[in-house]
């Protein structure tokens, strides 16, 4: 399996944040983005979800034979925002998601099991509200593991992570890569991780040159 | 897609008991009506069917605005659009199913207890309930529509209402023009109710297309 | 027309049942809680106040 | 016990629930016996009273009519009390005796509607007017439903005190529309079929009964509010067991 | 506080629309009312008043369940609490004002219109107009109780209108006897207005302190 | 000025979060509270912010004169949350939060260098939905220039900041205290700043023992 980006421009408004990024990742290997505040990691996480168009250039998962695969299907996307609702508890949120985000590419953890792996066990039956924001996020996290996607899109996955679940989420990352898995994540943070490759975005951004309306 | 709707419901019903509150909402209007026109029965009679549907409205508009809204406010939106066209309408489907289980359906089903209350006979409470079942559908699915709409606007943006109520008022009409020809001699039940199933009909197609067009548009 | 003992009686039967289904709805609470207790201190669970004795 | 700053005084030591669990059920079965005795006592002179020359046999549900209109209303004001009690002195059990009598209440509102609708068929022919005091216990019954529906949709029973109990307080402006909207509904035309309250006043030979009545539905209240409560506080014991129990399980995160 | 005033305007005309919805709706009311009276005009003209307030009622409904809950949800509530109390109240105040400017106000606006639909005198829509302009701001008040204890819950939405209505029932009571008394001979207006701007001002009063009150304890 | 909490415990639900807590700090002087995720950071801000009722002890802030004052109104709280309307610009939600925040305790900076000094010139006419996260977090930060309040109280207040505005962060709490006021900040990550107290919540949870029900 491999992710391969061409050429993709992004766009916010009028100014271009980036243009003519390429990179290519296969199994087992991260992509870890950088770049200061509004450079554009978000905006490009993204484009690469499929949430936002590209003003041009596209990105491809191809299959180990070759055959491109639906992004959409085939990758887990992580928001700023946790994706969970405040008045339900965390295993009915979790639970949601796992049947929700079914897949064929593999079964997922349990649900206990996500929760024990991100080191909340017992949160199970409390409403997600209740928990504070780090364990919040993990929470979150956890989504991740109870379905099996092979790539992983993180944006900012440590935003609010203690000391020791920052090693916590490095080792899910790193089992997720092991088991043949890729990652892309945007983060200010060194992340934990070894060889990875990283992209760096400028954080200057172009006025769009062939505007329409100019 | 079954566990997109048991997951709205139970954040619907997480706040007391949807269907109960869709009684008790329906018995608050119903109650404050006597009040403002007078006690006359007879009166009260003939404006039930509309008084039914104007709850029934005001239940439907309470709330819908939030459909995507609070999705999109907590992320989860993001993960409802990745996923294929076909998927993302049944979504919206889906998401408004629930939402009518959770508003509309409690409505009906207190029609007739509320046909009691307002003094109404056998025959327009049943025709009261009858449209009611097939037009309340018509009104969450226009209004997904509006709702979707209301999360592509960065700003809300007037057009929600503008969008939802007049394309919802043809519903309330014909709603409530069957349940009164149901009643009164010479106008037949048949042709109002027909226009009304049809308009029903033609909103749950197009209701969750058009809403999954504008969400597809609308992620930022 | 029913006569105006059946109103009556109606009446009577209806405070009856609506009174008595009160109290045993109260009474079959009270005892679930009460198994509940019971079953939560069978299970080595105990209450703070109980086991903390009189240290304020 | 603890050394919190709860004043001190009578109820300092009713603030616990488990003296108040003792107190209660040393009490419990001597309210019982005087409301059974009561009703029995009160049924009796009922069916003894003779009948209204004007209302015949029907008058007879007046006994339960008019008992049941009070408790509605009395049981209202009783959790507005308890209401204070939290907001002013953010005493537990008052939150415990608010949430508790809503159902009792509910009941008691609902036979006044029900007993009234069966009175008002054979007097004025039919079930349901919306006249105001008609209307006004329709609201009350209402307002019972919608703070269950308050109660039911937060789990955590420490955050649905408060504005629980505010808007209980608010909703007080109720208990007097009932007993004056009678005179404000005039302004508005009236059907011509309207209660004779003015006719005759109540005779002794139903007023005993009436009281008697009255005082076996106020120790029916308090017997089952008493009950409720020890319900009451026993789920909220069993649910902090629970959660310890959980926690001392899964351990701090 | 002009501040507050000035932003919570600002965000309901830009989202949402709200003073479009509820006249919408307001117009919506009162379309359907006359297809149960059918064409008989006096009559209308009799219960329009009485309509024109129930419309506006439950028009008042609309949004006011999100009144605390969208600043709740992005966290500007914790910095409105962190007042002392009277400022709190007096916050309390202004949102329920603004939440009138945005939806009673054009609602008051809208009635002569409605009142020409509803073939009432100038005499009549004059009286509902003012009796609507004292009265409408009591909703808002008294709806600011039910917004403040939706706060604690995961969605307001129906259960607030739920335990709104039956508070606002003397304000229709008085709202609509005052109307009728301008036109109806015999009746003075005066009296029951008067006790209808008693009552408004009493829940300006009560409304504030009240939801302040919820507020306080809600905090988590 | 000085802000003393003396014996403050704190309590979610059946667990005490801390207990016998205390500390002093007086112009000048910042106090930086570290712990893992879910240890109560936010529950002891939010309790000196007076969001949330202590179960016991108290939170005090004493004049210069040794009179005491209001931490309503001199304290600027600063949440996980930003308390800004996505849908007004930054220049109206900035301007809202001064004339709504206005203190007696000194005079805040106008919008605009405010905007400055965060370093987000430029971005003031924009809606506020439009900002990337780090962004938004800035101009959350920005409220705390706009009215001057001599408290900070600061929930993770570097959450989704680069590095660059880590260190302008830094700069702004130093000049804070250089003018005598004080900081409370919760924080996973060293906030580069030197001469602060720190504070360790364990995040070890006792159960509450005087446990009214049981
Ligand atoms: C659903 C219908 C009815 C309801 C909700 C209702 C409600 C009430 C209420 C709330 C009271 C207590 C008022 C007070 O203490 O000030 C009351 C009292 C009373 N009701 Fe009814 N009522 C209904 C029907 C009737 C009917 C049909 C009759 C008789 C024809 C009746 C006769 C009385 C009488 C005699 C009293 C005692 C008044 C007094 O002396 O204080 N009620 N009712
Ligand atoms: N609203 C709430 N209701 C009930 N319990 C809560 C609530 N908020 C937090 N808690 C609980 O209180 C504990 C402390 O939460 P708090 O938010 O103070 O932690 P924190 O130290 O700020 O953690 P983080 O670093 O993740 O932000 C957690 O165990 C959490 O589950
Ligand atoms: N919804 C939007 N509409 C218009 N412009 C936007 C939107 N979201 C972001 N932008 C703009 O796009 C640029 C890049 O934003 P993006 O969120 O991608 O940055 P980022 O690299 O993720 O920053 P951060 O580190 O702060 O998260 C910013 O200048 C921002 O103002
Ligand atoms: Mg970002
Ligand atoms: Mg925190």
């Amino acid at each position: 399996m491999q992710a391969t980006a061409t050429k993709l421009k992004g766009r916010r408004g009028d100014s271009v944040l980036f243009d003519n990024l390429g990179f290519t990742i296969s199994r087992g290997e991260a992509l870890v983005i950088t770049g200061p505040n509004g450079a554009g990691k978000s905006t490009l996480l993204r484009i690469l979800a499929g949430l936002l168009a590209a003003d041009s250039g596209e990105f491809l998962l191809l299959g180990d034979d070759g055959a491109a695969l639906p992004v959409l299907e085939f990758a887990h996307y992580l928001g700023h925002r946790n994706a969970m609702k405040r008045e339900l508890r965390v295993q009915e949120n979790l639970s949601f998601w796992k049947s929700f985000q079914r897949s064929d590419s593999g079964e997922g953890l349990s649900v206990d099991e996500a929760i024990d792996q991100i080191g909340l066990t017992g949160v199970a039956h409390l409403p997600f509200g209740y928990l504070s924001a780090g364990q919040q996020r993990r929470i979150a996290l956890a989504r991740l593991l109870v379905s099996h996607r092979p790539l992983w899109l993180l944006d900012e996955p440590t935003a609010a992570l203690d000391k020791r679940s920052d090693r916590l989420f490095a080792d899910l990352v790193r089992q997720h890569l092991e088991a043949g898995g890729l990652a892309i994540a945007a983060t200010h943070q060194p992340l934990g991780l070894e060889n990875v490759r990283s992209l760096e975005l400028s954080g200057i951004h172009s006025a769009a040159s062939e505007e329409v309306w100019a | 897609m079954m566990a997109l709707l048991r997951r709205d419901l139970a954040i619907a019903t997480r706040s007391g008991g949807a269907a109960m509150l869709g009684v008790l909402f329906f018995l608050a209007v119903v109650a404050v009506i006597p009040f403002g026109i007078g006690p006359d029965l007879n009166l009260l009679a003939r404006i039930g069917p509309a008084i039914l549907w104007i709850g029934a409205l005001l239940a439907s508009l309470l709330g819908l605005d939030r459909l995507f809204q609070a999705d999109r406010e907590d992320g989860s939106l993001d993960m409802l659009v990745m996923q294929d066209w076909f998927s993302l309408v049944f979504t919206v489907f889906i998401k408004s199913l629930a939402h009518w289980l959770a508003t509309g359906l409690p409505l009906v089903l207190a029609a007739p207890l509320l046909g009691l209350l307002m003094n109404m006979g056998a025959t327009s409470t049943g025709a009261v309930m009858l449209t009611l079942l097939v037009g309340t559908p018509a009104i969450s699915f226009i209004g997904a529509v509006g709702a979707a709409v209301a999360v592509v606007l960065p700003r809300g943006g007037l057009l929600v209402s503008i969008l939802i109520l007049p394309l919802a008022i043809p519903v309330l009409i014909f709603g409530v023009s069957a349940s009164y020809a149901a009643v009164t001699d010479p106008d037949p039940f048949w042709p109002p109710f027909m226009i009304l199933s049809a308009i029903a009909l033609f909103f749950a197609a197009l209701g969750p297309v058009a809403a999954a067009a504008a969400l597809r548009g609308a992620s930022d | 027309m029913m006569s105006h003992e059946a109103f009556v009686f109606l009446s009577y039967a209806a405070t009856a049942v609506t009174l008595a289904g009160l109290l045993v709805f109260i009474l079959l609470d009270g005892r679930a809680r009460r198994r509940e207790l019971t079953e939560l201190e069978a299970q080595g669970v105990r209450r703070r106040s109980k086991s903390a004795g009189g240290s304020s | 016990m603890s050394d919190t700053t709860i004043s001190q005084g009578w109820f300092t030591s009713l603030a616990n629930p488990t003296r108040f669990l003792a107190l209660s059920g040393r009490i419990l079965p001597y309210l019982a016996t005087a409301a059974v005795l009561s009703l029995v006592i009160g049924l009796y002179m009922s069916f003894a009273a003779p009948e209204d020359y004007q209302q015949g046999i029907t008058v007879r549900i007046m006994f339960i009519h008019v008992p049941a209109a009070w408790l509605a209303m009395m049981c209202y004001s009783v959790m507005a009390i308890a209401s204070l009690g939290t907001l002013v002195w953010r005493h537990p059990l008052a939150d415990v005796a608010a949430k508790t009598a809503l159902p009792i209440g509910a009941a008691f509102t609902f036979l006044s509607l029900l007993t009234g609708s069966l009175w008002g068929r054979p007097m004025w022919g039919t079930w349901w007017v919306w006249d105001a005091r008609l209307t006004s216990v329709f609201v009350l019954f209402l307002m019972y439903l919608g703070l269950m529906a308050l109660h039911k949709a937060m789990d955590d029973p420490a955050r649905a005190a408060r504005p629980a109990a505010v808007l209980t307080l608010v909703g007080f402006i109720n208990i007097p529309i009932i007993k004056f909207s009678v005179d404000w509904w005039n302004t508005l035309h009236q059907p011509a079929s309207v209660i004779r309250l003015d006719g005759p006043t109540i005779h002794a030979s139903m007023l005993y009964p009436l009281l008697v009545m009255a005082l076996a539905y106020t120790l029916i209240f308090f017997t089952l509010h008493l009950m409720a409560m020890r319900n009451e506080i026993w789920r909220r014991r069993v649910q902090t067991m629970r959660r310890q129990a959980a926690q001392s399980i899964g351990g701090g995160a």
